[in-house]
């Protein structure tokens, strides 16, 4: 195998969360962008056909070694811990913040037809969602947005690969 | 009848008016508004029955759907003729629950990927780098987030006496901007005259927190400031090499 | 790949901790321990034989992917610019400096019923607080004030943007 592809393999292994590609860059410092990328490319197709225990996906801006999905009830039986389960109110919070952010929170308890207080304490605790800044409007409120955990923990590569849902877009198209 | 145990799901009252919609299989733009009030307040007296906590915006959405009810029942007012119809007293809520709906299945799509901890994993260890280099290099990028500061005060706060835990006014906040930008200029410039603190964005709420800085640090006698003759510049200084 | 291979590849990953054998035959219920060592064993040469940048290695009693042990200068490249978290001792000084200053430090050190001296100092360091100037009092105190950067790392216009107690509460209450 290439030096490089060993190396980067070991990068991806040993951080803690996705790797960007500009990391792996900076840390290689004689290798091109766009070589990285096919290196890494190469390694998703190797290790899917190679169709062991672990993958490589690009999540939430990088590159992460996961297991693979199928084998989840395996690995929760090793862990003998429940999965860490979304509330059906901190799930609709979250899907609200993750369409409409940034945005305050007197718009998610109006979408919701109820209070989010609680819902969105849970997800500021879990780091699903952060506080991103204040509305300049008298009072100040403050506006929410999504994390990076957040892509990270619902797999998704980044903002734009969130399904867009017809109802959505119609309703946009309403309001305009 | 069998809803009793589905009381409990409904994450208020556009979901329980979702619910009762599906399950008449209306058509959610034409919804028969007395025959819905009437379920819905129902399934109300239900909940109060069973000793459920009934949030309050269960019953606003009761009296919303009661007001579309009677102006429904109203005959067209003089004047807005036949020819224009008036808009229909359903459309906002129609609107309300399309969104919410629409946000529902989003949730409900989000609860399907394959979720981390749940249906997928990362490394479990450490990686052995991990323990050995803390890592902690001068400049390093920090990661924290705003409400872990706030509630890491909150935390201190509340083991202190009541008296403590006032209220953060941003008033202070804003004296305190104030003053370290004083002190940072200050200790790069050397002195410092009251307008070239004001710079271009002399608004009256930056004027006032400038002056009351330059009187807290005086006060702290931190500063100490001159006027050159009556109307003149005032100028600061540092009162001690810092 | 046969299944169980899979399988055992992906609890070895997830695993926190070095997974032994029996934990495999736990998990696995329906396979031999012999049967498991050999195909552990047969994962170790896989691994060696491709030369990447992970290898299954015995430590401690169990098994664990580790990355190769030469390409650690690399990973260490890696670590060394990796995001540093604040510890709790730093995050506590931290935020009550940010509500509090300018402030001296047997005031910090009153706050949080402890001496604040090194957590101060990693702060400094850190450039997230900063000495305003002293106080011109007998024994002539450091006055210390936040920094330009911890707006910035912080995602603050300035620092009445700060999230007062009252917005934290109002978010807590409704959880009980």
């Amino acid at each position: 195998m290439e030096e490089k592809i060993a190396i980067i393999e070991a990068l991806l292994f040993a951080s803690e969360s996705p790797l960007t590609v500009e990391r792996i860059v900076e840390t290689l410092s004689d290798t091109e962008k766009k070589e990285i990328v096919s290196l890494l490319e190469g390694l998703i197709r190797e290790y899917d056909t190679r169709g062991g225990g672990i993958c490589l996906r690009e999540v939430a801006g990088g590159f992460q070694f996961r297991t693979r999905t199928d084998l989840s009830p395996w690995v929760r039986k090793l862990k003998a811990g429940r999965p860490a389960l979304l509330s059906t109110p901190a799930l609709e919070t979250l899907a609200v913040v993750a369409y409409r952010q940034p945005l305050v929170k007197a718009e998610i308890d109006r979408i919701r037809g109820v209070d989010a207080s609680g819902a969105l304490k849970g997800l500021l605790e879990k780091k699903l969602v952060r506080i991103v800044g204040r509305k300049d409007v008298p009072g100040k409120p403050i506006i929410y947005g999504t994390t990076r955990k957040f892509l990270e923990v619902f797999n998704l590569k980044d903002l734009s690969e969130l399904p867009t849902l017809r109802e959505l877009k119609d309703l946009q198209e309403q309001q305009e | 009848m069998g809803y009793e145990i589905k009381l409990d799901i409904f994450e208020g009252p556009l979901d329980l008016l979702l619910y009762l919609i599906r399950k008449n299989e209306i058509d959610i733009y034409n919804i028969p508004i007395a025959l819905i009030t009437e379920q819905y307040l129902s399934y109300l007296d239900m909940m109060r029955s069973l000793n459920l906590d009934l949030a309050g915006e269960y019953l606003v959405l009761a009296s919303t759907l009661i007001h579309i009810k009677s102006k429904l029942l109203l005959p067209p007012a003089e004047g807005e003729g036949e020819e224009e119809e008036g808009e229909d007293p359903r459309a906002e809520l129609v609107q309300q629950l399309l969104e919410y709906q629409a946000f529902k299945e989003a949730a409900l799509s989000l609860g399907e990927r394959p979720l981390l901890e749940r249906d997928v994993f990362t490394r479990g260890a450490a990686s052995e780098e991990e323990q050995t280099t803390a890592g902690e290099a001068d400049d390093a990028l920090i990661e924290v987030d705003i409400f872990e500061l706030v509630t890491a005060f909150r935390r201190i706060i509340a083991g202190l006496d009541r008296k403590e835990d006032l209220e953060i006014d941003t008033e202070k906040m804003s004296l305190a901007d104030r003053i370290n930008e004083i002190m940072e200029r200050l200790s790069e410039e050397g002195q410092i005259t009251f307008s070239d603190l004001l710079g271009d964005r002399a608004d009256r709420r930056r004027i006032i927190y400038t002056f009351l800085a330059i009187l807290e640090l005086m006060k702290l006698r931190m500063v100490r400031a001159y006027q050159s003759g009556p109307f003149g510049a005032i100028r600061l200084f540092p009162a001690v090499e810092g």
